[in-house]
C-alpha cells in the first residue's frame, strides 16, 4: 500500500474537482496506491513550505513556481531528480522553456503544468468611450499617451492592487525585460554587467515612474488588495488591469454582480515595447508563470508515476477544455475555446523568452524586495537608482 | 441638586456620549453593514439599511465551515483555559505556599514570559510543534498558548494564593491535611474568583489569537475563526457586506462571553494586575 | 543550663518532616508541568531564536551559513527597521500621552457604581475584547476609501474620496487611532478598579478641607492610584512593543513599509521572506528591548510606588 | 458663637428613612457625644452637620448662620474620621498643612500653625514621616492636628478611637478631654463605646433608630434614664431589666436595677439565687446568678469576693435605686 | 495524662531570638492562660506546642511523650485560631467533620461525634450553613466544635475572642469556662485581654519578651505580683508605680499601689494632689491626679463621686496594699 500526498495552493472548486478526478483515475489503474491532496492558502503556503519540507509531514509532490526556489530546495536536499523515473520520452512532450524552470544543473526535479502570461486586461467599453484605439498601442509611449487620453476623458486608466505589491512588480519586471532583453535577469543573477544595478533596471524604474507620474491608478490603489482590484476591474472601474490570464474567471466572481464584464467588452493587450531599449531583444519576451510540481526526496517512484499521469496529454487537454488553465504540453491547447486563452497560448508559443515572475523566480527574499521597490517607485518615494541598488543588496544577501 | 451640579453632570454625560459613539460607531456600522447590499454600503455606510437583507447573515450561518471554525476555536480556547488553570495554579501554589531553595529564581524565570510576544520565537516554536508531530492538531495551538499564558496566570494566582489566610492551611494541617491535598481541597475551590479571572483572560486571548494558529494550522479542518475570517475576507474581498456579517457573527460570541464574565475581568484587574 | 540545639539533628528532623508532610512531593508533583510547558514552548524557542540569529538561513535544511553579527548589522542599518522602531516608539508615546490620560479622565467620570456608569464602562471596554484581526477588519472597512464610513462621510460632505490607509502621512495616524480605540478601555478599567479602592473618607476629608473637584483628583485620587498608573503604563509599553494583529488587516505594513511595527517587520522581513536568521535576530532585539524596558521600569517606578 | 442647631432634620436614602425628624441643640463650647447602637444614624447625623450629606428636610445652623446648603469647607467645621483618612502619600507636616494650602493661607502663617499643632499634639518629631510609619495613636493625633490647624468653630469626630487598642484608647481619651479644655471649641463626638460617652461628654445624646431617646449630662443619663432602652444601653455591666413582678408591682412593665445596686448575703435577702459564673477581676467581682421567677441577674461586688459557681446567694436590690418603666418603655416617676 | 511540659525551649527566626530559653509545665486538666504584651512570643510558644513551628532547641512533651519532631496531627492537640480559620467552602457540619475524615474515622462514629459537638455548642440548627452565613459568635463556636470532635488531650486557643465585640466576648467567655468544666481537658489559652486572663485561668503565665515573668493562680498574680512588670500589666486601671521616695523609702526602687487602694479626702491625707481628669463611669469614678514630687496617680473610687478637674484632693495609700520592688524590678517581701 503506497500513499502519495500532494500539497497544492488552494484552488477553486472546478480545479479541485479536476485534480480529484485525476487522482481517482490513477488509483483505479494502480492497485494499492492512494493519492491524497491537501490545499493551503496562498500566502500561508509560501511561508510554511520550508518548515513543512523538513518535517515528517513532508508531501511527496508539491506545487511550485519554479526558479530560484527550486534551486534553494535542491541545495537543501529536499528534492529528488526524476529524469530516470519518468516514462521514456515524456520530457519531450514539454517545451524546453518549461522544463528549464524545474531544472538545476541539468537535472530535472519537477514538471511544469501550465504557463501563464501577464497582460493588460482591457475594458473596451471604456477605451472606446475615451476614444482610445487599443489596436494602435505598440509602444510604451503610445500606452502612456492612451493613459493620458483616458484620464482626460474622466476614465480611470488603470486599476491595480497596490497593497499586495506584486501586481505592481509586473510593471517593473516587464519594463526591465523590455529594456534589457531576455537574458537581463540571468545576467544579473550571475553578477554580470553590474548585476541588478545594470542600466536596464534603472531605465525600467524610470519608465515606470513616467507612467505613475500620470497618476493612472484608481484613488487609494495602494490600499487596494489584488482581489479588490480585480473585482473593481470587472465592475468597470478602470480601463486597464495588468494581470495574469488566470484572472479571467476569478475576476468575474469577485465582481459585485458576479457576472463581470461581458466577453465582448474585454480585450487583451500585450505589454508594449519600449522605443529605445538599453539592450535589444526584449520586445517579444513574455512575463508569467511556469507553474508546476516539484517532487520531494521522500517520494516513492509511484509519486513520479502519478505526476507523469497527471501531466499526460489527455489530462492536459482536458484542462484546456474546461478552461482551467492553459496546458503546457506540446499541442494540447487545441481544444480550448475561450478566445482569451487561445490568444495567450499563442503569445507564449510565439514568445522569444518566457520569464517567470521575478518575485518567484528570485526566491522569497529578493522577490519581496522587488515587490517593495515596485510599490515605492509607484508612489514616487524612491528613485530608480535606489530601487536597483536595493534589489542588488537583497540579491547579495540572499 | 444645585444648578452648577446639573450643568456639570450634563457636560459629563455629553462627553461620555461622544466617546461612546466613537467607540460604537465602527461596530454599529459593521453590524448594520451585514444587512446592506454592497451598493448601499457604498452610499450609506453608517445609516440604517433601507431594506434589512438577512440573506448575508443567513448564508454564513448556513455555511458548515463557519461553524467548524467556531467549534475549533471553542475547543482550543477551552483546552487552553483548562490546561492553564491546572498547571498554572499548581505551580503558583507551590510558589506561594512552599519555600524551597531556588523558588524565587524559578519564579523570576517564569515571569520572563510576560515580556515577549509569540512573534519573537514563532519560527522555533513552529519547528518544536512540528517535531512533536502536532501540526494541524488542536494541541499545536493549545500547548504554546498555554505556555505563553502561564506567566501571567502564575503571577495572578500567586498573588491571590498568598492572600488566602495562612491559618486556613495551619488549621487543615493540624487536622492532618498535607500540601497536595490542601491544594485540591482548599486552594482550588477557594480560588474560584481568580480562576474565573485568569480563565476569562486566557479564553479571550486564545479565542482571538491569530499569529500562532496562522503558523501551526494548515488544514482548513482545524482553522480557528480568525483564520477562517481572514480566509473568508480574501475570498469575498469586494463584498464588504459578507465580510461584515462574518465579523459580526464571530465577535458576537466574544461579546456574549464578555457580558457573562465581565465581573471577573474587572476583579482580575483590581486584584491581580494592580497589586501585582 | 541551656543545652544548645543540635543543628544536625534538627536539620535531619526537618527533612524527615518535610518528606512526611508532603512538602517535597508537592513540589515535585505540582511544579513540573508548568515549568516543562513553559520551558519547552517559551524559553527554548527563544533560545533557539538567539541561535538562529547568527546564521543566514532561509529555513531550508539546517542552519549552516554562520554569519556572526551580520544579521544584526543589517537590521540596524535597514531604513525600514528604523521606521518600524520609530513607529513602535510612536505607539508607546501615543499610549502614554493620549491613551492613558483619556482613560484616566474617563475613569474619573465613571468610576462610581451607578447603572449608567456601568453601561458606559461596558461600552468602553468592548473594543478590548474584540479580536485584533476583527478590529483591524472593522476599521479597514471604516477607512476604506471606496466603501467605508470615511468614504460615506467624504461623499456626504462633497469631498473627493479619501484613502487614509494609502496615504503614507495618514496611515500610521489611522493605526494609532485604532490602537487607542482598542486599548483605552483596558487602561480605563485598571484605573476604575483602583479609583474604587480609594477610601471615600479621604475624599471627604479633602472636601471638608476645601478641595475642589480637580484638587481632589490631583492631591488625593491620583497619588492613590499611582501603582495602578504604573501598572497600566507597563502594560501600555509592553503592549506597544507587541502590536501585530491590528496592522495586518489594516495596512499590512504599507504603504511603502511606512506602518510597520517591530513585530510586523519581523513577520514580513523574517517569516514571509524566509530570512529566518534575520527574523530571529529581530526577535532577539525585540526581546532584549522588552526586558530592558521591564528592568528599567521596575527599577524606576515600581520601587518608588512601593515606598 | 458656635452653637449648632438642627431643626426638623430628616434624611432618607432612597426608600429608607434613616432620620425621621430630629431637633437638637449643641451648645457653644460643649462636648456633645452621640451614642446609640450600630446603624441608628449617628454617622448620618454627623455627616449632615458637616455638609457631606444633604438633609432631605430641615435646616442646620452653625453659630447662628443657616448653612444647610453651604459647602462643607465653608461651614467652619472640621472632621476626624474613624479610619483617620490621612493622605498616605503626604508627610505628617503636609497632611496637617493641606487644608491651609488649599485655603491659600500665607506660607509663614501656615508654618506657624502647623508647628503649633504639632506641639500641642507632641508630633514634632514625626513631621517628616509618612502615615504608614506611625503607630495608631500617632495617626490619630495627626488626624486631630489636621482639624486643629484649620481653627474651626466646631470639631466633628466619628468614632475616632475605635481602631485603637484598649490601652491607647484610654490614653487618647484623656488627651481628647484635655484638648477640649484647652481649645474651648464645640465638639460633637460619635461613638458606640459608652465609657467614652460617659467620660468625655458634657452632654450625651442617646439615639435609637434615628430618634433621640434622651439628651443630658452623663450622670443624669446614668442615674435617671428616661427610657428602658437608655437604661439598658448605658452602664457596664448592663443594668438588670426584670419584669415588674420581680418586685411585686403589676403596674410596672419593667424594673431596672444596676449590678452594683444589689446587695449580696449568704443567708438573707429578697431573692434566692444560684451563682452561675463568678468572674474575679481583681478590683471587683461580677457574679452571674439565676433567680427563680425573676431570671438572670448580674451583680457586681467590690474587691475580690471568694464566691464559687454553684453557690446559693441571697440578693437584695436597693429600693432607692430601682428604675421603673411602663409598657411604652418610658420612665415612671414614682419609685414609691 | 495530658500534661504539657516545655523543656529549655528556644526559638529564633533568622537572627531574631524570640524565645531564649523557656521551661513551663501545664498541669493536666488545667486552664492555663498565656498573657503578655504584643510580640512577647505567646503565639510562637503556642505554635511550638502545636507543632506548626519547630523549636530551635529544647523539647516538647505532651502526656509524657516527646513530640518535639512529631506532626501536628499526631500530637493529640487541637487549635482554635483568632480568625477562626473556618473552611469557607464547607458547611458547618463538614468543617467539624473534616479532621475526622482525614483521620479515617468510620462514618457512623464521625456522625455521632459531630452531632454531639453540635449539641454541646448549640449549633444543631446551623449544620448546613456555610461559615459566611453565621454570626461571629457562631463562627467561633464552629471553630471550637472542630476542636472538640477530634477529642484532643490538649486544646490550644490563640486569642479566640479578640475578633468579637464586647458583649459577645463576655458571653463566649462564660461559655468557654463552662466548656472547660464539662470537658475536663487541658486548655492553653493565649490572650492579651486581662479580663479574660483573670476570669478564665486556673493558672496565669505572664510573659515578657520571650521570658516567663510569673506563673500562678489569677488572684495570686493580682495580689502578689512578683515583678514590677507584672504589677503594671495585670489590673485595670493600671497599678500606680511610683518612686520609692513617694513613701519615704530610699531602699525601694518602685512602689506599687492599685487605684482602688488609695483613699481620698478633701482635707487630709498623705499626698496633696490636683485632679487632672475625672471620669465618671457610673458605677465608679476614676480620677487622674497629679502629686508633686510623686507624679501622676490614678485613683478609683466606687460610685459616682462629684469631683471636678482642677480640684485639690488628699490621697492616702493603704499601707497593707503597697507592693515594693527593687532595682531589678523584683518584689521585695517586706512591706514593713
Ligand atoms: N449612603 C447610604 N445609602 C444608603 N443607606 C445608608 C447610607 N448611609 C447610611 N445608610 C443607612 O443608614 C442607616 C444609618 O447609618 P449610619 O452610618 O448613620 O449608622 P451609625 O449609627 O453611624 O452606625 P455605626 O455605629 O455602625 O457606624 C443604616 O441603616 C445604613 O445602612
Ligand atoms: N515567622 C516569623 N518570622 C519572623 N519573625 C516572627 C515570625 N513569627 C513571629 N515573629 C516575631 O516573633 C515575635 C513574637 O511573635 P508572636 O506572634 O509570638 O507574638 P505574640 O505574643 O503572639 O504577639 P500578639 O499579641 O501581637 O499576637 C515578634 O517579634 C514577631 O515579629
Ligand atoms: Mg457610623
Ligand atoms: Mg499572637
Amino acid at each position: 500500500q503506497t500513499e502519495v500526498t500532494v500539497l497544492r495552493v488552494a484552488v477553486n472548486d472546478e480545479q479541485q474537482a479536476y485534480l480529484e478526478q485525476i487522482a481517482e483515475a490513477f488509483e483505479a489503474q494502480n492497485e494499492g496506491v492512494t493519492v491524497s491532496f491537501e490545499y493551503v492558502a496562498n500566502e500561508a503556503y509560501k511561508s510554511r513550505l520550508p518548515t513543512l519540507l523538513q518535517s515528517d509531514a513532508r508531501p511527496d509532490v508539491f506545487y511550485s513556481w519554479g526558479g530560484q526556489t527550486v534551486v534553494e530546495q535542491v541545495e537543501a536536499g529536499f528534492l529528488q531528480p526524476i529524469d530516470a523515473l519518468l516514462p521514456e520520452g515524456f520530457a519531450d512532450t514539454i517545451p524546453e522553456a518549461g522544463l528549464q524552470a524545474y531544472m538545476v544543473e541539468d537535472q530535472l526535479y519537477g514538471l511544469p503544468q501550465y504557463a501563464t502570461e501577464v497582460v493588460f486586461w482591457t475594458n473596451t467599453a471604456l477605451t472606446d468611450q475615451a476614444g482610445v484605439d487599443i489596436e494602435a498601442i505598440e509602444s510604451w509611449d503610445d500606452f502612456l499617451a492612451a493613459v493620458q487620453q483616458l484620464k482626460d476623458a474622466g476614465v480611470t486608466p488603470i486599476v491595480a492592487g497596490g497593497q499586495d505589491k506584486w501586481p505592481l512588480h509586473f510593471y517593473w519586471s516587464y519594463l526591465a525585460l523590455r529594456e534589457g532583453g531576455p537574458s537581463v535577469i540571468t545576467d544579473a543573477m550571475a553578477g554580470e554587467t553590474g548585476g541588478f544595478e545594470n542600466e536596464a533596471f534603472i531605465a525600467a524604474g524610470r519608465e515606470f515612474q513616467r507612467l505613475t507620474e500620470l497618476e493612472p491608478f484608481q484613488p487609494g490603489y495602494i490600499a487596494t488588495t489584488y482581489e479588490t482590484a480585480s473585482g473593481m476591474f470587472a465592475d468597470g472601474a478602470g480601463a486597464f488591469h495588468l494581470m495574469g490570464d488566470w484572472d479571467y474567471l476569478p475576476m468575474r466572481e469577485r465582481s459585485t454582480s458576479g457576472e463581470g464584464l461581458p466577453d465582448d467588452q474585454l480585450a487583451i493587450l500585450s505589454f508594449p515595447a519600449v522605443t529605445d531599449p538599453v539592450a535589444p531583444g526584449g520586445e517579444a519576451a513574455t512575463l508569467g508563470g511556469i507553474n508546476g510540481w516539484a517532487v520531494s526526496n521522500s517520494a516513492e517512484p509511484e509519486a513520479v508515476e502519478f505526476l507523469a499521469f497527471m501531466m499526460n496529454a489527455e489530462n492536459q487537454r482536458e484542462a484546456g477544455r474546461q478552461e482551467l488553465f492553459i496546458p503546457i504540453a506540446e499541442g494540447t491547447a487545441d481544444e480550448m475555446e475561450n478566445p482569451f486563452y487561445i490568444e495567450v497560448a499563442e503569445h507564449i508559443a510565439a514568445s522569444s523568452f518566457h520569464q517567470i515572475f521575478l518575485d518567484q523566480f528570485l526566491g522569497a527574499s529578493v522577490g519581496a524586495t522587488i515587490n517593495d521597490i515596485s510599490a515605492d517607485l509607484a508612489q514616487g518615494v524612491m528613485t530608480p537608482e535606489d530601487a536597483a541598488a536595493q534589489v542588488q543588496e537583497a540579491w547579495d544577501f540572499r | 441638586m444645585t444648578r452648577g451640579h446639573l450643568a456639570r453632570n450634563l457636560l459629563r454625560l455629553a462627553f461620555l456620549c461622544i466617546v461612546a459613539s466613537f467607540v460604537l460607531a465602527p461596530m454599529l456600522a459593521t453590524v448594520l453593514g451585514g444587512f446592506k447590499t454592497n451598493a448601499e454600503i457604498r452610499t450609506n455606510a453608517l445609516g440604517l439599511p433601507a431594506i434589512w437583507n438577512t440573506q448575508f447573515y443567513g448564508s454564513i450561518l448556513s455555511d458548515p465551515a463557519f461553524w467548524r471554525y467556531l467549534g475549533n476555536s471553542l475547543v482550543i480556547s477551552i483546552g487552553s483555559v483548562v490546561l492553564t488553570l491546572i498547571t498554572g495554579a499548581a505551580a503558583a501554589y507551590v510558589f506561594a505556599q512552599i519555600r524551597f531553595f531556588g523558588s524565587r529564581m524559578l519564579f523570576s524565570y517564569v515571569l520572563l514570559g510576560l515580556m515577549f510576544p509569540f512573534a519573537t520565537a514563532i519560527l522555533p516554536l513552529f519547528i518544536k510543534v512540528r517535531d512533536m508531530g502536532l501540526l494541524d492538531t488542536w494541541w499545536a495551538v493549545i500547548l504554546p498558548q498555554t505556555a505563553f499564558s502561564l506567566s501571567l496566570a502564575i503571577l495572578l494566582f500567586r498573588t491571590f494564593f498568598a492572600q488566602l489566610p495562612r491559618e486556613l492551611f495551619e488549621a487543615a494541617y493540624i487536622d492532618g491535611c498535607g500540601y497536595v491535598r490542601f491544594f485540591w481541597r482548599f486552594t482550588l475551590p477557594l480560588s474560584a474568583p481568580i480562576l474565573a479571572t485568569v480563565g476569562t483572560f486566557v479564553f479571550v486571548q486564545s479565542w482571538n489569537n491569530f499569529l500562532l494558529p496562522l503558523v501551526v494550522l494548515n488544514s482548513r479542518e482545524v482553522f480557528t475563526w480568525p483564520l477562517g475570517m481572514m480566509q473568508f475576507r480574501g475570498e469575498y474581498v469586494t463584498q464588504w457586506n459578507l465580510t461584515l456579517a462574518f465579523v459580526t457573527l464571530t465577535i458576537l460570541p466574544a461579546i456574549v462571553f464578555f457580558l457573562a464574565a465581565q465581573k471577573y475581568i474587572v476583579a482580575g484587574l483590581t486584584g491581580g494586575a494592580v497589586k501585582g | 543550663m541551656t543545652h544548645a540545639a543540635d543543628p544536625r539533628l534538627s536539620a535531619r528532623a526537618r527533612l524527615r518532616r518535610a518528606l512526611s508532610n508532603g512538602r517535597v512531593t508537592a513540589v515535585l508533583i505540582l511544579l513540573p508541568p508548568a515549568l516543562i510547558l513553559f520551558t519547552l514552548f517559551v524559553m527554548l524557542p527563544l533560545g533557539e531564536s538567539a541561535w538562529f540569529s547568527f546564521f543566514n538561513w532561509n529555513g531550508y535544511g539546517a542552519p549552516e551559513d554562520f554569519v556572526g553579527l551580520d544579521n544584526y548589522e543589517r537590521i540596524l542599518g535597514h531604513s525600514v527597521f528604523h521606521t518600524a522602531a520609530g513607529n513602535t516608539l510612536k505607539i508607546v508615546a501615543i499610549s502614554l500621552v493620549v491613551q492613558m490620560p483619556l482613560a484616566l479622565f474617563l475613569a474619573l467620570l465613571i468610576y462610581r457604581k451607578t447603572p449608567t456608569n456601568a453601561l458606559f464602562r461596558l461600552v468602553f471596554f468592548l473594543p478590548y475584547i474584540l479580536a485584533e484581526v476583527a478590529a483591524g477588519l472593522i476599521w479597514s472597512f471604516v477607512f476604506d476609501g471606496n466603501y467605508g464610513v470615511t468614504a460615506s462621510i467624504a461623499q456626504g460632505l462633497g469631498f473627493e474620496n479619501v484613502f487614509i490607509l494609502s496615504d503614507p502621512d495618514w496611515a500610521f495616524a489611522a493605526i494609532m487611532t485604532v490602537i487607542v480605540w482598542k486599548y483605552f478601555g483596558f487602561h480605563m478599567m485598571i484605573y476604575i478598579a483602583a479609583l474604587q479602592s480609594v477610601p471615600e473618607d479621604q475624599i471627604e476629608a479633602a472636601r471638608i478641607e476645601g478641595a475642589r473637584r480637580t484638587q481632589v483628583v490631583r492631591y488625593v485620587q491620583i497619588p492613590h492610584i499611582r501603582p495602578a498608573i504604573a501598572v497600566s503604563a507597563f502594560f501600555a509599553i509592553i503592549g506597544a512593543l507587541q502590536v501585530f494583529d491590528v496592522i495586518i488587516p489594516l495596512t499590512n505594513g504599507g504603504p511603502s513599509n511606512q506602518t510597520h511595527t517591530i513585530v510586523t517587520y519581523l513577520y514580513t522581513f523574517g517569516l514571509t521572506r524566509l530570512n529566518i536568521g534575520f527574523g530571529s535576530a529581530v526577535g532577539v532585539i525585540l526581546f532584549v528591548g522588552a526586558v530592558t524596558v521591564a528592568i528599567f521600569y521596575q527599577r524606576i517606578f515600581m520601587k518608588r510606588t512601593e515606598a | 458663637m458656635a452653637e449648632v442647631t438642627l431643626h426638623n432634620i430628616s434624611k432618607s436614602f432612597g426608600g429608607l428613612t434613616v432620620l425621621p425628624d430630629l431637633n437638637l441643640t449643641v451648645p457653644d463650647g460643649s462636648f456633645t457625644v452621640l451614642v446609640g447602637p450600630s446603624g441608628c444614624g449617628k454617622s448620618t447625623l454627623l455627616r449632615i452637620i458637616s455638609g457631606l450629606e444633604m438633609p432631605s428636610g430641615g435646616s442646620v445652623r452653625i453659630g447662628g448662620t443657616d448653612v444647610t446648603f453651604e459647602e462643607p469647607s465653608k461651614r467652619g467645621i472640621s472632621m476626624v474620621f474613624q479610619s483617620y483618612a490621612l493622605y498616605p502619600h503626604m508627610t505628617v507636616a503636609q497632611n496637617i498643612d493641606f487644608g491651609l494650602r488649599l485655603a491659600k493661607v500665607p506660607a509663614a502663617e501656615r508654618k506657624a500653625r502647623v508647628t503649633e499643632a504639632a506641639r500641642i499634639l507632641a508630633l514634632e518629631d514625626y513631621l517628616d514621616r509618612k502615615p504608614s510609619q506611625l503607630s495608631g495613636g500617632q495617626r490619630q493625633r495627626v488626624a486631630i492636628g489636621r482639624s486643629i490647624v484649620r481653627q474651626p468653630q466646631v470639631f466633628l469626630f466619628d468614632e475616632p478611637l475605635s481602631n485603637l487598642d484598649a490601652a491607647l484608647r484610654t490614653q487618647m481619651r484623656v488627651e481628647l478631654a484635655q484638648l477640649h479644655q484647652s481649645l474651648d471649641a464645640t465638639m460633637i463626638y460619635v461613638t458606640h463605646d459608652q465609657v467614652e460617652a460617659m467620660t468625655l461628654a458634657d452632654q450625651i445624646v442617646v439615639m435609637k433608630a434615628g430618634r433621640i431617646e434622651q439628651v443630658g449630662a452623663p450622670m443624669d443619663v446614668y442615674d435617671r434614664p428616661q427610657t428602658a432602652f437608655v437604661a439598658g444601653f448605658i452602664g457596664s455591666p448592663r443594668m438588670n431589666l426584670l419584669p415588674g413582678t420581680a418586685i411585686g408591682r403589676a403596674d410596672v412593665a419593667q424594673v431596672g436595677i444596676r449590678p452594683e445596686h444589689i446587695g449580696v448575703s449568704s443567708s438573707v435577702g429578697t431573692w434566692a439565687a444560684r451563682a452561675q459564673v463568678v468572674e474575679t477581676l481583681g478590683a471587683d467581682t461580677v457574679v452571674y446568678a439565676k433567680v427563680d421567677q425573676v431570671g438572670d441577674v448580674t451583680v457586681r461586688l467590690p474587691g475580690n469576693q471568694r464566691l464559687k459557681a454553684g453557690e446559693t446567694l441571697f440578693l437584695t436590690p436597693e429600693p432607692q435605686n430601682l428604675h421603673l418603666f411602663d409598657d411604652a418603655g418610658l420612665r415612671m416617676e414614682d419609685p414609691s
